[in-house]
């Protein structure tokens, strides 16, 4: 069993991914956030699972449903919600986005616009932990609607013939977009994948932290033992639609509800107070605190100056 | 004429073509039950089936070198790349194999594919999501490169483009799809030449050449000069590839002046070809340079101030034409 | 047991790629065929074992070493051999060259000259016979190098979940230009992967025609009784350089004397011989003719016209 | 000074800065033992060990994306591609992940990426292995397009590009690795600044614009215009983007007339934003039309008949200059 202070961590950072995509949920539905905006909403446990597992020297690479990786690194909520709101003090300021995302300073090397972009990325910078030897792993996170794009398969060749530091995290949510695993693979796991390319695999309960925990745990000690990549499958549901505004023709409700019976911050709070790591009012006391940051990053968005013009060129080029 | 929407007029062409032609088949990321990300294929696959409307796994090279082979071997088959952004993953099938397994191979074959997919800024959708590459498509020869800007062109383009036995680039563009124009009711068959610009407006002071959703601001920017005095044409190319020179240079030997107008970047975009052809086959009639009124050269922001910052506004275009017109 | 005929057949194909591969390499060194060419020398088992399970009408995708599936599909010497050497009597009228040559009447849509380029083509081709029920196959050959192209992946997939009636044949000659097996692939056997995908794999010795013959002759089976797609592994061997020229650094002269040793057509012959198939002299008979085909086929070349520029133009678009 | 060839001039810029700075890496493939498709990387393995001089599997738009993600992370890595028609299939990772990844992040982080590779016609090698793609690059922010035409260009701009930290795609010429030319001996260190355009040859009747191997040409046919009288200018431009309009408009300037000449297929090409700036900015200036000399619009065949009409040659250089300078 891990650390109290640790575990109460997870769950602070769990619900502040919750918190801060309910608030840009309803930012985007009141047209303060442009473009589409992708909810980390009912994955909470795969993110922090998986961050609680790492150093903070550690990359993450992640994805277009990126903002719960962001949090669960290290990400600080008012440079991301500002940059939701492309203020001038956002991570990006303003040229991002939701989709584009990274704290160079935290590892995050970047949310990413393109499914499958960032796979190979994170196996260079695994490559350069291993040539510049600091130690570090590097992770990358996907969804399952990655799987199936080429760039999958050649970064998860080059990390297993290179035998780099990589932890390859699929995140199945069943759907990419409005397409069912069963439409998109003829096997039953992601997972299965793994030996074509001579990787260990693991699949988890994505909606358990602790399982996901000690999946990642185990891939970063074989990484950092020079044992080479490992690919994650940790199971879980997106509880919103693909994007905010997604009718969701494609699932039925009575799958939602299935899944809203397994929601991760519910059973991990459960299991908290189950097993006497903290009480109900202490949880609560972190919920309210969770709750005062999410809405200190609001007012700090709100309250931030546009971009200008002027220096933006600047960021192009170095 | 009734009034429909950009979206709707794609899709009864899709229609119209798949019931007239059974080999004209559909295939693309979330075009079946969801209707694609801006709802063109909407009620296909109810109507026609999912063999016929194939929902893809996320794999744009795959599926578009799919969509050649099935070509290759008899059927007519229309990609839908979501975002012209994403071609990039496909590039080496569009260019290294559709464009030109027809030519490598002798002239024996053909290659009656349209790539459909849209492009454009606009909506905040950042760098990754909101480019104009046009550019890169119109300089491959083998492939077509048609860009609709209204209902009337887009349903009329997209039949011929489907009718067609090359594979072609079709550019739709995300803040189009929702705007309304008129078209012939469904019973009344047309056709749009690809390869043919239109003279959206006529004028006699200078020529404007665009294309897509600049020409809705070359119109209005048109509208503005009225008031000035300064009578704009605007000569909407419709396709790239083949572009119709002839119109354009045409319209510039009588107007004298000309300026170019599109949403891709400045730099290397589209606009320097309709430049280097004016400027080759009427240059004696100029009389001022030809200008460009273009995005700024730099990736697409995501905030909206930057965002309206960067693409051409009717303003600039205004000021643009007021530089050639007042010299 | 096939019957004689068709034994013959396979064994005058092979020759006749043999001989047409040893003109054509001459052809280069005397810089009468341009760019560069790849030689399927040792590798002819492979071709003909597969096309010979083929049916007239069914479909082959090439490679840039695509001389031998040419001639196995039913491509004729002079057109083939005038394309070589850029004649307006050429396949593709001196457009397309080596990597370019494609007989549409015969099944063959082109070699490739981009690895990996034409896996993905092939599966439409499946995808169109399925869905004009045509009852045709669709068959892909690619080498191991291009595997780990990301095309592969996403073909292979497409193929499977959309149950195409497509054959995948790797022909895994153990390099990919310089590249060995081992430095590129973390696992043993390319086929390996097929599982990844749930398509039937089947590993194959590719210098035994009959061998090879069996396994495509199951996978049409199974692509023409609905069952989908297959993946076979021929292991064979290049005996000449990646291409005509190539200082073969990266093989010793050892490896090469090995598999000299399991040359495709000498063990054919041997076994013709000895299940009395036929006699030494009807071999030598079938020997001679193809000489004096390769000799026309070089003839008729040479003798042609070159193209004009003006017409050229009109190959372009249709 | 000594005479090297490019390829050796390239392969002593990798070895000169490979010694320099350790976090200088190779990625590609066949590079190793086998030296690269065109020999630039021989004997590299030997000196520098399978670490830094990277053999990758067939996997162009994986390792092009592994070369970023270790730019991201303190390594400079320089990752080839061996035909520049198969970075069509690294697209995405190029144009929409290595060019766009500083500017979508605030421009808190850069990426030093050289990418080399090569293009060009001219060795029957056909459509999928002799394009030159180089418009397709110059027209995205965030990129920067090297093309030397010598010895000493492709040396000390290789240099550069290696030190500089933006994404550079360097493109060589396959027709140009075993030409030869001056290069200082390796004692003596020296850098070719990006984005500086350098006259070859000095004129005053006409300036041509060019790059890559038609600087070779271009050079020839102002040897055979000099016998007619006519002195032409020749200005290499070196890197496309940035582009230096200021040498290109000050000469066009000085000589009233210009002709751009490339390798790249005429519609779209990059001669149109050459055109396209000389007439934005020198248009009083011209006393004839800007004409471009480029290849003919269509995919490169295999046969030397035909590849060679589709080239541009010295004579047709000739010709064009003789139209802008005669009228
Ligand atoms: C290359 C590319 N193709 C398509 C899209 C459009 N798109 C964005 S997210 C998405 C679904 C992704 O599914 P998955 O990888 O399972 O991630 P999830 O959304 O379920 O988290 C699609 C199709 C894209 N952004 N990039
Ligand atoms: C996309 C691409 N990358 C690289 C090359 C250069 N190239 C041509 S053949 C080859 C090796 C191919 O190996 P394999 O697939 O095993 O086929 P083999 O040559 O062994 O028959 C390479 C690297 C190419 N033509 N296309
Ligand atoms: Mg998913
Ligand atoms: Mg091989």
């Amino acid at each position: 069993m891990e650390s109290r202070e640790k575990m109460l961590r997870m769950y602070r950072h769990m619900l502040a991914i919750r918190q801060f995509e309910h608030k840009a949920g309803d930012l985007f539905t009141r047209d303060a956030v442009r473009g589409s905006i992708h909810l980390y909403i009912g994955q909470e446990a795969v993110a922090v699972g998986v961050c609680s597992a790492l150093e903070p020297g550690d990359y993450v690479v992640s994805t277009h449903r990126g903002h719960g990786h962001c949090i669960a690194k290290g990400g600080r909520l008012r440079e991301m919600m500002a940059e939701l709101l492309g203020k001038a003090t956002g991570y990006c300021k303003g040229r991002g986005g939701s989709m584009h995302i990274a704290d160079f300073g935290s590892g995050i090397l970047g949310a990413n616009g393109i499914v499958g972009g960032g796979i190979a990325i994170a196996v260079g910078a695994a490559f350069s932990a291993k040539y510049l030897k600091n130690g570090r792993v590097s992770v990358c996170f996907f969804g399952d609607g990655a799987v199936n794009q080429g760039i999958f398969h050649e970064a998860l060749n080059l990390a297993a013939v290179w035998k780099v530091p990589a932890i390859f995290v699929c995140e199945n949510n069943l759907y990419a977009l409005s397409t069912p695993f069963r439409d998109a693979f003829a096997i039953e796991h992601v997972v299965d994948r793994a030996a074509g390319y001579g990787v260990p695999g693991c699949r988890v309960d994505g909606n358990d932290v602790l399982a996901v925990y000690e999946a990642a745990r185990e891939a970063c000690a074989r990484a950092r033992g020079g044992g080479g990549p490992t690919l994650i499958e940790a199971v879980t549901y997106r509880m919103d639609g693909h994007f905010r505004g997604d009718p969701c023709l494609y699932r039925s409700k009575q799958e939602v509800e299935e899944w809203a019976a397994r929601d991760p911050i519910t059973r991990f709070r459960a299991k908290l107070i189950e097993s006497k790591v903290a009480s109900a009012e202490e949880l609560a006391a972190i919920e309210d605190e969770v709750r005062a940051e999410v809405e200190d990053a609001v007012r700090f968005a709100l309250e931030s100056p546009d971009p200008s013009p002027q220096d933006m060129l600047n960021d192009i080029y170095a | 004429m009734r009034e429909i929407t950009y979206a709707q007029a794609l899709r009864e062409a899709l229609r119209e073509e798949m019931k007239r032609d059974e080999s004209v088949i559909l295939i693309g990321e979330d075009i079946g039950i969801h209707g694609g990300a801006f709802s063109v294929t909407k009620g296909l696959i109810e109507e026609f089936g999912p063999e016929r409307v194939r929902n893809t796994p996320i794999s744009e090279a795959g599926f578009v070198g799919a969509a050649i082979g099935a070509a290759l071997t008899g059927l007519r088959p229309i990609a839908e790349i979501m975002y012209v952004d994403f071609s990039t993953i496909a590039m080496d099938q569009i260019v290294n194999q559709a464009a030109k397994l027809r030519f490598m191979t002798g002239g024996k074959t053909c290659v009656p594919l349209v790539l459909r997919t849209q492009g454009g800024a606009g909506r905040g959708n950042a760098a990754q999501h909101s480019q104009s590459l046009e550019a890169w498509y119109a300089h491959i020869p083998g492939l077509l490169v048609v860009m609709p800007s209204s209902p009337y062109d887009a349903k009329g383009l997209l039949k011929s483009s489907i009718r067609d036995n090359n594979p072609i680039i079709f550019i739709e563009h995300k803040l189009l799809y929702a705007t309304k124009g008129e078209v012939p009711d469904e019973g009344q068959e047309y056709l749009v030449p690809i390869g043919k610009a239109d003279i959206k407006r006529k004028g006699s002071d200078v020529t404007i050449v665009t294309w897509s959703l600049m020409v809705r601001k070359a119109l209005s920017a048109a509208e503005m000069l009225a008031e000035d005095g300064i009578a704009a044409e605007v000569v909407d190319v419709r396709t790239l590839r083949p572009l119709d020179t002839e119109t354009i240079v045409e319209s510039v030997k009588r107007t004298g002046r000309c300026v170019v107008v599109h949403e891709a970047c400045k730099t290397g975009g589209f606009g320097a070809e309709v430049v280097a052809r004016v400027v080759e086959e009427a240059f004696d009639y100029l009389d001022a340079p030809v200008l460009r009124v273009a995005a700024a050269d730099t990736p697409i922001p995501y905030s909206k101030t930057l965002e309206d910052w960067v693409i051409p506004s009717e303003a600039d275009i205004v000021s643009a034409v007021r530089r050639v017109v007042d010299g």
